[in-house]
């Protein structure tokens, strides 16, 4: 009798999944699902739900005026969300699924090159849009349907590094540090070369891999070539402030810049305001704005951590596929939608006018140009202490 | 199971086979395509637990056939049959050489082994960028066919994956079921008696160790050229312990055991998607709860109830 | 250069053992290879954070409480899951990996995937002959090496370390002495487990914590437990030694995935030529 | 301690061990049971001391039914098992299987005495206490088994081939020292193949035959009954080796 209610009891169990996950498919119609795919666990999951609030801000604002009009129609904008866990594989699951049964065109994300770089020749095939925040300079290349959402190391490394020879003549010695993967292969690469081309002596160039939380062996070596100044490069926010950290405790007295992606709360979160104080990176927008302030309110509507600046790439980017799609009046002809956004620059961005460009380095004009901040931790705090002149 | 039973089992198999060329979807031939290549992986395992050793490396040994095979393909040029017999060729060669000094390690420390051979097959692949691209990983693997006909529409694929599935069953059954399978028995049944008799019982355990890894090198290679794209990760111990969980859910002492496994653990993280927060946490509690309750697995039940 | 890789290597190492200590006792009382150790790691950094940083509690009693924690979910499991599968090995194995999944994911639905923001009670530095020890790891190394003598004097010393000896040794001839195993077992997963608890909230103020943090917490156990021969104790706290110096030396010469590599090359060895690891009689 | 047996019957899945079983044995008496290898005797000590459960019957000591007691309980109440093989703790020291043996009883003055009761009837394992029983000779640890069970002080000792693999010289010392314990009031039930050795010991005999016990009487009697001389006694079959300790690990 015991048995069978065991039995009984996982039936009901699997059948209630089953249920579950056929009524959740079942409504749609005149809803638009947009996807978003991008690391939402683990340590790049600052980006990835940055991807995730931009896109849900952006949305929330055209439902509350009624809807996408395309045409004579009006669409509900939905978000699909899917996690790709920085793996390559994972990215490569949840494309099929947003392409198969959701439906999905137009996705914003991925960050990791890997799994950018591993779902393009589907959605280059398939023609699905993606804007992605993707650094590697492989991910424009002898592609038609992507969109690179902001500035990378390859169009702000020089105007990063002429910053920093300006303002801090001393530094002579550079110790570099990048994920094991094509995100900081690529980003060091070119970090590597910048440095050189401005006259500042590459020391050292390590590597760590993503799940890695003990940096003393790596620092050991790295602070054995005496740096002046650190580069932490695309390492993710909470990643970069245990390695700034550690560095610290075994002694290094030198400066930290973070020109790839920064996140202010999370390398203060790690690293510890102490530590933290006076590390310089580049930022989408300024802290102290009231833009900052409007689009963290909405941000802390969908998730609870502090919001980062991806955020307003991300958001841009979403106002910017929406104009295009009602621009083109069509939310299933890809071909069309993709022609609206190119002729939609400059468009008005949130702390700027967004440009793009990118032919003469990728051979597709889908490189997006983003103002860009240089902002330092201050008291555990940002603060802006200049703008990056991209051009 | 009479005539009769098996006849409707085998009629319920095909049913389910060729549900996906009925449903049409294209997320339903992905599924089904995964549910076929993570299958094979858990039939390779079944192999190594019917010579009552378990085998942790499993994934590591699909990780070898699927690189041996994009590289053969991508970078040798090689069509893709050639590619998969080759990379088959190839895990199967490590496993009989690996074979002949790990099979005498038994029991857990087998097991710990694996685990340990396991771990450093995926870390070869993450240290050495050369040939194999790192924890990047291989992009741009050449797509599946056979000679003029292209298996890239995934309609075309699944029919692909199907067939190997059948003939690999037939394979594994026909080792089972011969003079291999027979010392097999007798080893599991009483090792030193079938060893006092003078089986040279390493040598059939080393051949069935070697069909797995065959079996795993054709999960590994169906999966490179059906993604394009392969990196370190997808063959680690959690894919093995993937493999050996649907083993379990499927039923441990039947060859359709891990089949029926995949069939139902490849979808069920797409049923828990839904409430993304509480996905991991539901597919844990459903394994505990299969483990703990119905310890012969589902296709146990199947089978009938003849234990007390 | 080297005096720095020889403080990496012992503050490692002390950390190495407390992780080992644990896995290897539940192993040698139960025979059950515990591949859900490195969850309770987890559990004991998310108890610390729960104790220390939502509750408020001091980082003195946050510690053992955290691990108490632990020890309690452990007991729980033993009584709920591994005791059915006690005698079978590899089924134990599996259940584990199985109850590995769910405290995971149980974690994630609670805290969600980010780490939580864990406070540093222990800050700052001492320098010793020109090598810089942070004085928290200093902290958690020293902790774990009072618990590693303490886990002794109960196993040498103590009624309840006595039988979970004889339990391990002869679980039967055990019972003909009057010890209940059904009662040991669950006392040597709560030590072992509250070990592994200790050792998650020894190093989440350091490392920070997440809910797959006990994967490489479990790879560390693993390794040490296995180089030293399963279930034996010395050859854990030697082989956490070795671990620390081999991670850190190849991590300095070259980088962190060689030196996992080289690890698990010397497991594989090990496991092949003296399977009853370093100090064992082959 | 006072043993009773009633019809006990005793099954390993379908085959039946021991079969029918009734007998008495004394307050303070020696009983022997006799008979060939898997004649049961094995399994009727095993049944005593609460490891396998009965099929049938009941087992009562002093007075009091054992059927709802575990081993561990048996234990407390007096009865002491040392089992087949010895099955000392390999990796513990001689001293350390000794404590082990007075796991039941708090440690104080009486155990200490006890504990010099054992040095004082096996000289040897004195001097070898701070050996790993797993390095002791097959007669030491045969002392150590014989008195890890004296160690929890029992009223009714049940010994299972204490002679098995043993020198004659040795057997000769361990005979002694049964005798001595047997001396201080303690009940012992004595399964031998060894049937001369134990029936000299004994004050009554019971002959095993197939689970079923085929014989009972005085020792003395058996001793000179050709029956059982034909039977047992005459063709000593040279006894196995003790089987090896299980090497378990968990050495400290």
């Amino acid at each position: 009798m015991l048995r069978l209610i065991r039995h009984a009891a996982l039936a009901a169990t699997i059948l209630s999944a089953i249920a579950g996950a056929a009524g959740a498919r079942a409504q749609a119609q005149e809803t638009l699902k947009i996807g978003v795919l991008g690391t939402l666990t683990g340590p790049g999951a600052t980006w990835g739900l940055a991807i995730d609030g931009g896109a849900r801000i952006a949305a929330d604002e055209v439902n509350a005026k009624g809807g996408l009009k395309v045409g004579d129609k009006a669409y509900k904008v939905e978000i699909v969300a899917y996690d790709d866990q920085y793996k390559a594989a994972s990215a490569v699951t949840a494309l099929n699924r947003l392409a198969g049964p959701d439906g999905v065109r137009f996705v914003l994300g991925p960050i990791g090159s890997a799994s950018l770089l591993a779902i393009k020749p589907i959605t280059e095939r398939d023609k699905i849009v993606l804007f992605t925040a993707s650094w590697s300079a492989a991910v424009l290349k002898d592609s038609n349907y992507i969109f690179r959402v902001g500035p990378t190391t390859q169009e702000f490394a020089p105007a990063t590094i002429a910053w920093l020879k300006r303002t801090h003549p001393a530094v002579k010695r550079i110790a570099t540090v990048s994920a094991n993967d094509e995100t900081g292969w690529n980003s060091q690469r070119i970090q590597k070369e910048a440095y050189g081309k401005a006259g500042l002596e590459v020391v050292a160039a390590e590597h760590f891999e993503r799940q890695q939380t003990d940096f003393r062996a790596l620092l050991t070596k790295l602070l054995a070539a005496k740096p002046d100044s650190i580069e932490l490069d695309t390492t993710p926010p909470p990643t970069a402030g245990l390695i700034i950290r550690q560095a610290r405790e075994q002694g290094y007295k030198g400066l930290f810049t973070k020109f790839g992606g920064f996140d202010v709360a999370e390398i203060v979160r790690t690293a510890g305001a102490d530590y933290a104080e006076g590390v310089v990176g580049i930022s989408q927008g300024d802290p102290a704005s009231p833009e900052w302030a409007r689009l963290r309110e909405a941000y802390a509507k969908h998730h609870k951590n502090e919001m980062g600046d991806f955020v307003f790439l991300f958001y841009d980017a979403a106002r910017l596929l929406f104009a295009g799609i009602e621009r083109a009046g069509t939310a299933t002809d890809v071909d069309k939608v993709v022609k609206a956004i190119e002729q939609s620059a400059p468009f008005p961005g949130t702390v700027g006018p967004l440009t793009w460009g990118g032919k003469e380095a990728y051979g597709v004009d889908h490189q997006i140009y983003t103002p860009l901040y240089l902002v330092a931790i201050q008291e555990g705090a940002g603060r802006v202490i200049g703008k990056v002149d991209l051009q | 199971m009479g005539r009769a039973a098996t006849a409707v089992a085998a009629l319920a198999a095909a049913a389910i086979a060729l549900a996906p060329f009925l449903a049409g979807d294209g997320f339903v031939y992905h599924v089904a395509i995964l549910v076929a290549i993570e299958g094979l992986l858990a039939v390779s395992l079944h192999l190594t637990l019917r010579i009552g050793q378990l085998s942790l490396a499993q994934g590591g040994f699909m990780g070898i056939g699927a690189y041996a095979s994009a590289l053969l393909a991508r970078d040798a040029g090689l069509p893709f049959p050639l590619a998969l017999v080759g990379a088959v060729v190839i895990a199967a060669a490590i496993a009989a050489a690996l074979g002949t000094v790990i099979l005498r390690v038994r029991g857990v420390q087998f097991a710990l082994l694996t685990f340990g051979l396991g771990e450093a097959i995926v870390l070869i692949f993450v240290e050495f960028v050369v040939p194999f691209g790192g924890n990047n990983g291989l992009m741009g693997i050449p797509p599946a066919s056979l000679g003029p006909l292209s298996l890239q529409a995934r309609p075309a694929f699944y029919g692909f994956a199907l067939a190997v599935v059948f003939l690999v069953l037939l394979a594994v059954r026909g080792l089972l079921a011969g003079t291999p399978g027979m010392v097999l028995r007798s080893l599991a049944d009483n090792e030193p008696l079938s060893r006092s008799l003078g089986t040279d019982e390493l040598a059939w355990r080393r051949l069935v160790f070697a069909a797995s890894a065959a079996v795993a090198a054709i999960s590994g290679s169906l999966y490179a050229h059906y993604l394009g794209y392969i990196s370190p990760e997808a063959f680690n111990v959690g894919a093995t312990v993937k493999a050996l969980i649907m083993n379990v859910v499927g039923g441990v002492g039947l060859l359709a055991g891990p089949l029926i496994g995949a069939l139902i653990l490849v979808p069920l993280p797409e049923l828990f998607r839904a409430s993304v927060r509480y996905q991991q946490l539901l597919y844990g509690l459903s394994l505990l709860a299969l483990m703990l309750f119905l310890p012969r697995g589902l296709g146990g039940l199947l089978a009938g109830r003849s234990r007390p | 250069m080297f005096q720095q890789f020889l403080v990496i290597m012992a503050l490692s190492a002390a950390i190495y053992m407390l992780l080992a200590l644990g896995f290897t006792l539940i192993f040698g009382v139960m025979r059950v290879v515990n591949f859900a150790h490195g969850e309770f790691v987890m559990l004991g950094a998310y108890a610390l954070y729960v104790v220390q940083d939502v509750l408020g509690v001091g980082y003195a009693a946050a510690l053992p409480l955290a691990a108490l924690v632990a020890g309690l979910v452990g007991v729980v499991c033993e009584r709920l899951v591994f005791r059915r599968f006690v005698g079978d090995e590899i089924g134990s194995m599996i259940v584990a990996l199985a109850l590995a999944v769910t405290l995971k994911g149980a974690v994630t639905a609670v805290f969600g995937t980010d780490g939580p923001s864990i406070a540093r009670p222990i800050s700052g530095v001492v320098t010793l002959g020109g090598a810089v020890i942070p004085k928290d790891q200093l902290f958690a190394a020293a902790v774990a090496l009072v618990l590693v003598a303490l886990t002794h004097r109960l196993l040498v010393a103590t009624r309840l370390g006595l039988a979970m000896r004889a339990v391990a040794q002869d679980a039967e001839a055990a019972r003909l002495q009057g010890m209940r195993p059904w009662t040991t077992y669950p006392a040597a997963f709560a030590v072992g487990c509250a070990l592994a608890g200790f050792a998650g909230a020894l190093t989440a103020p350091i490392y920070g914590a997440a809910p797959d943090m006990g994967d490489a917490a479990l790879m560390k156990a693993f390794v040490v437990v296995v180089l030293g021969g399963l279930g034996s104790i010395p050859g854990a706290l030697i082989a956490a030694l070795l671990l620390g110096a081999l991670d850190a030396g190849i991590s300095i010469l070259f980088d962190p995935t060689l030196a996992a590599l080289a690890s698990f090359g010397a497991v594989i060895a090990v496991l092949l030529f003296r399977p009853s690891g370093i100090l064992g009689r082959a | 301690m006072r043993l009773e047996l009633d019809s006990v019957g005793l099954r390993y899945g379908p085959v039946t061990a021991l079969s029918d079983v009734t007998l008495t044995v004394a307050t303070g008496t020696t009983a022997a049971v006799i008979g060939a290898n898997g004649a049961g005797k094995s399994s009727l000590l095993r049944a005593i001391a609460g490891l396998e459960p009965l099929a049938a019957g009941r087992i009562v000591a002093d007075g009091a039914d054992l059927a709802r007691l575990d081993t561990e309980a048996r234990i407390r109440l007096g009865i002491a098992l040392s089992p087949e093989g010895r099955r000392l703790f390999p990796e513990m020291s001689a001293a350390d299987n000794l404590r082990a043996g007075a796991f039941t009883r708090r440690a104080g003055p009486a155990v200490r005495r006890d504990l010099d009761r054992v040095y004082t009837l096996f000289p040897r394992l004195a001097e070898r206490r701070a050996s790993l029983a797993r390095n002791l000779s097959g007669g030491e640890q045969q002392m150590c088994a014989i008195g890890r069970a004296v160690m929890s002080e029992p009223q009714l000792l049940l010994l299972d081939e204490p002679s098995l693999g043993l020198a004659p010289k040795v057997v000769g010392d361990m005979a002694r020292a049964i005798a001595t314990i047997a001396a201080s009031g303690v009940t012992v039930l004595l399964a031998e193949q060894n049937s001369r050795l134990a029936l000299s010991l004994a004050q009554t005999g019971h002959v095993f035959e197939a689970g079923r016990l085929a014989r009972s009487g005085p020792a003395a009697a058996l001793l000179n009954d050709g029956d059982v001389l034909r039977a047992y006694l005459g063709e000593e079959v040279a006894s196995p080796p003790a089987g090896p300790i299980p090497a378990v690990p968990l050495p400290l």
